[in-house]
C-alpha cells in the first residue's frame, strides 16, 4: 500500500505545476486561471481558454493516453488525471471530451474519414465539441430519449431538441444522441451523430442558471447530416455512450478543487473577525470546520479508489458514482457551513466591495447545486450503488 | 386549544394574498431584484391603502392595531410570493422601535407617516465587524466641538435608496445604547450586490449631527426596547419562511407528480417521496411553532423564547425545503428561469439576516440553561 | 387561534396532578413513576402498575370518553390525552387499550355477549389485554398476516404465530387478528379475536430486547375459541384494526415525556464538570441543545396538530404520521446528542456508581431504537405522509 | 499510489480474521459480555503464539516489529467480529508507551511479556472530570514523608481485573506529566457496567507508593509519548470501527435482500437501497482514511492529523451504519437475540472511549488552523 504517486507521477505533476505557471505569466492568466468558477472552470469557453489548449497541446499534454498511431503517446491514463487534477486545482480548462470520450470512441468504432478528420484537431486543440444527450423528457432516464433521426437516402434527418448543453454556444461540433429506431427496446434504437455546430438547422437558445454559468436548449429542425457523420454502426449509439464512462474513468474526478475551497475558507475565517476574535477562534466554528476536515479527507480517499481502480484497468463504476456522489453533497455542505460559518455579510456577492472571500461562498452556494443534479443526479449515484455495488434487487 | 385563526384573520390573509399575487408574479419578483428599488411602489400604496402599513401600530397614530399573529399572517404570503417590500423593517421593527422609544412627538409624526405608507424609516445597525449583540456595535456617538455627532458604517441596510430616515444603533463612549433617529439626506450609500438580489446597502455615517429629536429616548432601556422590536421581526421573519417552504414545497410535489421518468412520475419513487414527508412534516413544525410565538406574544405569555426558536427553526427549514425541492427539480431547479431558484436564494438570505442562526443559537441556549 | 388549554381543562390538569402527587405517596410509588423506563412505562406490566391502574378506575379516570349507557362519562376525548400527558410525563401507566381501541371497537362492533363481558371489566381496571397483530413476515405490511383460523363448527381453531405481542406475558387476554379467508384479497380475508391469555394451545417465548424490556412471541397450537369470541363480523377484521386509530386518536401521542427527558439532559450538564467548568458552559453543547431545543418545541406543535385535528373529530391521519415520526427520530437524536455531551463516562450503565444522570442517557440510546420500527416504521410513516398527506402515486 | 495489501498483510488478515472468528461468534460475544473477565483466555494465547500480541513490538523483546497499517489489518477484523481483548490497551498502547519512555530493563521485562502474551498492562488514564487533554488530570504524584506516592481514581479502565500492571497517567505538583507503571496488586477494582457490556473499571489509587523502577522516564518528553502512543492506538480503534461497520452493513443488505414486505424483497424499496448506499459510500471513505494514516505513520510522513481523522470519522460512519443497519432489521433489530444490537452498542462504545468526537474535533481544528 503507497499513497503517494510515483517517482516518474511526481516528476511530472513538478513539470505540470512548472507549465502552469510559467502561463500565468502570460496576458490573459486571469481568466485561464480562475479557481472561483466552480465546476464550470472545466470549459474552454473563451479565446484565452482556446489558446491555452492550444499552448497545452504544443506541450504535448494532449492525448497522451492515446495510441501513438493517431498521435498520441501511449502513456497510462494516470498521466491524463494528474494533469487534469493540477489544472482543477488552479481553475484553468480541462481536457476533456475531445481527448477523452469523443476522441476514445472515434479510436474505438470510427470510420477511418471520421479519425482523419477529427483525431488531428482534436489533439492540436482546434476544435471544441458539445455533448448532446439530455432532452426535456430524457433526465435521469437518458435512454428515453426522443431526438429523432431519419434515414433519407444517404443522409440522415434530424428533428427535435436537446437540453442543458453546456458548451453549444462555443462548440464548433455537436456530438449528439439520436433514436434511429423507435421500433426496439429504447436503449437499442439509439446513434450518435457529428453535426456542425454552425449547422443552419440548428437554433441555441441560451438557458441561464443560478450558479451564472450558461447552459442551452438546442433546436434541430430538419437538419441533415451525411451517413459517414453517423458514429460507428447504427443503433449502438447506447453501447458508445455507456462505454465513454470507461474512457474517461480518469480523468473526471479530481478532488483538488474542493481542497483548494476549503484552504481559501481557512485562511477566511483566519481573517475575519466578529465580535473582536477571528472565526477562527469561535468553538462553534472550529468543530464543525473539523468534522468536514475529515469528511474532505475521506472524499479524497473515495476519488483514490476510482483512479486505483481504473489504473488496473476495472472500470470503476461503483467506485465513480461513490465518488461523485459523497463529493459532491459535501461540496453543497462546504458552501453552506462557510456561509453560516462568515454570517450575514456572506450574502454579499462578488461585485460588493465588502463582500468576505470577494463573495467566494455565496456563489459556491449557487453553483454547487447544479453538482449533485447533473451529470447524474445523486439519486442516480446510489441506485448505481445499490444495484451493482450492493447487488440489490431493483 | 384552538389552531385556528378568527374569521377576521382568515380575511386578513386572504387580502394579504390577493394584494401580494397580484403584484408578484414571478416574472416580476426577477425584475424586482433588479430594479433600482427593489419593491413596487404601487404596491406599497396599496399596502397602506388596506391598513397593512399600519398594521401592528396603535390607532391613535392611523394603524390598525393588531397583534403579532395578524403580522405572521401577512410576511407568511409575503413570504409565499417572494413579495420584496420594506414592511418587515419599517412597519414591523421600526414601527415597534417608534412605539417603544419614541416621544409623543416623534410618535406623532414618524408612526402617523408609516401608517399612512407616506413615509419609510429604516432600522442600520448591522456592521461588518460586530455579531449580533450589542457589545460591538462601533458606531460611535460622541461629542465634539459641544454638538453631539455620529459616525460609523453599517452594512445590509435595506430599501436604503428608498427610506426617508434610518433608525441608527449606535453606542456612546460609556458603552451605552442609543437609537438614532436620522434623515437620510446626506448619508452615503453603496449598493452591495447579494445573493437574493434584495435592495441592500452599506450607510456611512460620518460627523453626522444629533440633536435631541433625533433620539428616541422615552424608554430608558434602549437595548431592551431594542431587543423586544428585534424580537418582533424575527417573528415576521420566520413567518416569511413558512411561506415560503410551503410554496417551493408544493411547487415540488407538483412538479413530482407530473415529472415523469423511467415511465412513472417521480414522485412515486420513494427517494423523492421521503424527501417531500420529511420537510412537509418540518414545515408544518415550523409553522405552528412560528404561529405560537407570535399568539404567545400577543397573549401576553412568555414568548421571547419562542421567537427566538421560530427563527432559528422556520429558516433552517426553508433552506432543507428549497434544497430539496431544487434537487427535485432537475435541471430546472438550478436554470434562472424556473422558479425553484428564487426561493433557493431567499432561503439562505432570511436565514442570515435578522439574526443569524449562530445568534439565534446563543441566545436560545441562554434562557435554557438560565 | 389559542395554545392554551381552556380553563375547565386546566382545572382537570390540576385535578390529576394532585391525583398523581397523593399516589406517589403511597408504597410502590417507585415503580409506578418511573420517568427512566422510556416508551414501555407506558404498560401495566407489574402489580403494583395493576393496583394503580384500579386506583386511576375508582377516582373516575377510566372510559371517560365512552358514552354513560356503558359505564362512561361521555367527556370529549381531549380528557383521555390530558390524563395520558399528565401519566406519561411521571412515567406512569398509561390508559390505553382497554379504554381505548378495544374498548371502543366492542362498543361500536361487538356483540351485546362481548360488551357485558369485557367493558365492565376494562372499566375497573381488572383486565389487561395484548395486542396480537405482528407477525414474523407480517411488519411493515402488516395485512399480509398468515395466523390461520378455521371455522370447525361453532369455533374457531387458530394456529401460527404472532411476533412482537408487548404484553404478552402479563396480559389476561390477547385481542388477536388472524385470517378467516384465504381466498379473498388480503385485506379482506382477516378477522378478529378475543382469546384468553392462558389458553393451553398458547406458548409465549420471550424476546428480550436491546432495550431492556421484554416482548414475545406467541404460538397457537389448535387454539380453539368459541364463534362468539369472533369481535364484530368475519373478514372486518381490518377495518377494525384500521378504525382503531380513530378510537385512539386523542390518546397515544404524548409530548411530555421527552420533555421531561430534555429538562434531566439540561440539569445533568448544569451539574457535569469537564475541565473545571460544567458542560452547560461548553459553547458547542450549547448550540446543539438550542437547536435541538427549537425541534422539540417544532415537535410539541406536530402533536398539537395531532389533538386540534381530532377535538374537530377528524381523524388525524397524516398528523398523527408526521408526529409519529419526527418525535421518534428527535427522541433518538436527543439520546446521542446527550451521550456525546456528557462523553465517555456516559457510556456507564444505571448499575455502575459513577454513571453520570445515573445511566440515563445509555439506556434511553438503546431504548428508543425501537420507536422507529414499532408501531409504524418512519418509513412507513412517510409513505403515509406522502400519498395521504401529499397525494404522491404509489 | 497503490492501495492494495501486500502478500503478507493478506496472509495476516486471513489469520487474523480465522482466528477472531473461530473464538468469536455472535453467542460466544454475548456470552463474553456477561463474563467476568469479558475476554476470552483461550483466544489470547492463540493470538500470542500467532504472534499479533507481539505485532508492534521491537523484534528485541520477542516482537513482529510490524506497523501501524498491519496493526489496522489486526483490528479491521477485531471489529468486524466485535472480538473482546486487551489487544489495543496492552499491545497497542501500552506497548508503545514502553517502546517510548520504557528503561531497558523495563522493556526488557515488560515488552517482552506483553510479545509472549505473558502479561497484561493496561495504560489507566480517564477521569471523570477531566476531558481528554491532560491539563485536567487530577491523579496527583507527591511527595509524601520522602516517599513519592500516589493518589487517584481512573475510570473505564478495560480489563483492570486481568491486568498486571496499569500504566498510570498522572501530574505532579508542578504540573509535570508522568507515565508509572504500577502492578495490579493491592489497586481498589470497582466493576463499571456499561453500554457495550465490555470489562470496564474504576481503578482507585491511594497513596501508592512509587519508586524509580515504576517510572516510564527515558523520555524526556512524557506528554508527547502519551499522545503518539493514543494517536496508534486510534488508528487501530478507527480500523475497528470499519470492521464493524463493514459487518453490519452487510449484514442488513443481506437481510434487505431476502426480507419480504408487499411482496418484494425490502432492498427494492428505494428508501432501504438509498440507507444502504449512502452508508457503503461512508464506510469506504472510512475505510482507506484509516489505512491512509496508519500507512503514513509506518511510512514517516505526516500522520497525526490523519489519525486523529480516522477515529473522528469513521466511528462517526459506524455509528450512522449501525443506526441505520437496526432500522432495516425492524424488529430484528432491536431484539437481544438477534446480532444487530451488538454492533449498535459497540458503535457508541468505540466512538466514546479512547478520545471522544469533542476532543478530536479540538485536535483537529488545532492543526487545521494552525
Amino acid at each position: 500500500m503507497d499513497f503517494r504517486f510515483s517517482e516518474r507521477e511526481e516528476h511530472f505533476i513538478a513539470e505540470v505545476k512548472a507549465f502552469i505557471e510559467e502561463q500565468k505569466q502570460l496576458p490573459g492568466a486571469d481568466d485561464v486561471f480562475n479557481p472561483n468558477r466552480e465546476a464550470d472552470s472545466s470549459l474552454s469557453d473563451s479565446e484565452e481558454r482556446r489558446a491555452f489548449n492550444r499552448r497545452l497541446s504544443k506541450a504535448g499534454y494532449l492525448g497522451m493516453s492515446w495510441g501513438e498511431q493517431y498521435g498520441g503517446q501511449g502513456k497510462e491514463g494516470i498521466y491524463d488525471y494528474l494533469l487534469n487534477e493540477e489544472l482543477a486545482t488552479v481553475g484553468a480548462p480541462l481536457i476533456g471530451k475531445g481527448v477523452g470520450c469523443i476522441g476514445k470512441t472515434l479510436i474505438a468504432h470510427g470510420s477511418e474519414k471520421l479519425k482523419q478528420e477529427f483525431l488531428p484537431q482534436i489533439l492540436n486543440a482546434e476544435i471544441e465539441f458539445a455533448l448532446g444527450y439530455s432532452e426535456p423528457s430524457a433526465g435521469s432516464d437518458l435512454a428515453s430519449l426522443r431526438l429523432k433521426a431519419d434515414a433519407v437516402g444517404d443522409d440522415w434527418v434530424l428533428n427535435g431538441q436537446k437540453m442543458w448543453t453546456t458548451s453549444a454556444h462555443f462548440a464548433d461540433w455537436y456530438w449528439v444522441a439520436a433514436r434511429t429506431d423507435t421500433n426496439v427496446a429504447k436503449h437499442k434504437g439509439i446513434s450518435v451523430f457529428l453535426v456542425p455546430m454552425n449547422h443552419p438547422g440548428l437554433t441555441v437558445t441560451a438557458i441561464e442558471t443560478m450558479g451564472d454559468h450558461r447552459t442551452n436548449q438546442v433546436f434541430f429542425d430538419n437538419v441533415t447530416v451525411p451517413g459517414d457523420y453517423l458514429v460507428g454502426e447504427v443503433n449502438k449509439g447506447w453501447l458508445y455512450v455507456c462505454e465513454a464512462l470507461d474512457y474517461e474513468r480518469f480523468t473526471l474526478y479530481t478532488v483538488g478543487p474542493i481542497f483548494s475551497k476549503f484552504n481559501a475558507l481557512i485562511e477566511s475565517l483566519k481573517n475575519t473577525e466578529r465580535n473582536g476574535k477571528p472565526l477562527s477562534e469561535h468553538p462553534i466554528i472550529r468543530s464543525k470546520i473539523a468534522s468536514i476536515a475529515a469528511e474532505l479527507e475521506a472524499a479524497k480517499m473515495l476519488q483514490r479508489r476510482v483512479i486505483s481502480a481504473a489504473r488496473k484497468e476495472q472500470v470503476p463504476t461503483v467506485e465513480a458514482a461513490m465518488y461523485k456522489l459523497y463529493s459532491t453533497e459535501l461540496g453543497r455542505r462546504l458552501a453552506n457551513l462557510a456561509m453560516d460559518a462568515l454570517g450575514p455579510m456572506s450574502l454579499l456577492r462578488h461585485e460588493s466591495e465588502d463582500a468576505p472571500a470577494h463573495g467566494k461562498w455565496e456563489h459556491s452556494y449557487r453553483a454547487t447545486v447544479v453538482d449533485t443534479i447533473g451529470g447524474g443526479s445523486s439519486e442516480v449515484q446510489k441506485n448505481i450503488i445499490a444495484r451493482r455495488g450492493l447487488g440489490l434487487p431493483s | 386549544m384552538d389552531l385556528d385563526f378568527s374569521e377576521e384573520q382568515i380575511m386578513l390573509r386572504e387580502s394579504a394574498a390577493r394584494l401580494c399575487d397580484d403584484f408578484h408574479t414571478s416574472l416580476s419578483v426577477r425584475e424586482l431584484e433588479k430594479s433600482d428599488t427593489g419593491f413596487c411602489r404601487e404596491f406599497w400604496c396599496e399596502s397602506a391603502n388596506l391598513g397593512l402599513c399600519g398594521l401592528s401600530v396603535s390607532e391613535a397614530y392611523g394603524g390598525a392595531e393588531l397583534g403579532a399573529l395578524e403580522t405572521a399572517v401577512v410576511h407568511e404570503e409575503i413570504g409565499r410570493t417572494l413579495t420584496p417590500s420594506p414592511h418587515l423593517d419599517c412597519c414591523v421593527i421600526s414601527a415597534a422601535l417608534l412605539s417603544g422609544a419614541g416621544s409623543d412627538a416623534q410618535k406623532t409624526q414618524w408612526l402617523s407617516a408609516i401608517s399612512s405608507g407616506d413615509k419609510i424609516i429604516i432600522p442600520a445597525w448591522q456592521e461588518a465587524k460586530a455579531g449580533n449583540d450589542l457589545s460591538h456595535i462601533s458606531t460611535r456617538l460622541s461629542k465634539s466641538d459641544k454638538r453631539w455627532v455620529i459616525n460609523g458604517k453599517k452594512m445590509l441596510v435595506p430599501y436604503a435608496n428608498s427610506a426617508d430616515a434610518f433608525i441608527v444603533l449606535a453606542r456612546d463612549e460609556d458603552q451605552g445604547t442609543h437609537l438614532l433617529l436620522i434623515p437620510a439626506d446626506n448619508l452615503i450609500l453603496h449598493r452591495q450586490a447579494n445573493h437574493a438580489d434584495q435592495n441592500l446597502f452599506s450607510v456611512t455615517l460620518e460627523e453626522v449631527d444629533v440633536s435631541a429629536e433625533n433620539r428616541l429616548s422615552s424608554n430608558e432601556n434602549i437595548a431592551g426596547c431594542w431587543d423586544r422590536a428585534m424580537l418582533k421581526g424575527i417573528i415576521a421573519t420566520a413567518a416569511q419562511a413558512v411561506g415560503g417552504a410551503s410554496r417551493i414545497l408544493i411547487m415540488a410535489n407538483e412538479y413530482a407528480k407530473v415529472r415523469q421518468q423511467f415511465g412513472k412520475p417521480i414522485g412515486s419513487f420513494q427517494s423523492i417521496a421521503h424527501y417531500l414527508a420529511d420537510r412537509a412534516t418540518e414545515i408544518e413544525g415550523a409553522r405552528y411553532l412560528t404561529y405560537q410565538a407570535a399568539w404567545a406574544c400577543d397573549a401576553g405569555e412568555e414568548w421571547e423564547q419562542l421567537a427566538l426558536m421560530a427563527k432559528l427553526h422556520a429558516t433552517a427549514v426553508f433552506r432543507r425545503s428549497a434544497v430539496d425541492s431544487v434537487q427535485i427539480h432537475g435541471g430546472m431547479g438550478f436554470s434562472a428561469e424556473a422558479d425553484p431558484q428564487l426561493y433557493y436564494r431567499r432561503a439562505k438570505h432570511l436565514q442570515l439576516m435578522h439574526w443569524d442562526p449562530d445568534y439565534l443559537e446563543h441566545r436560545v441556549a441562554q434562557k435554557v440553561f438560565g
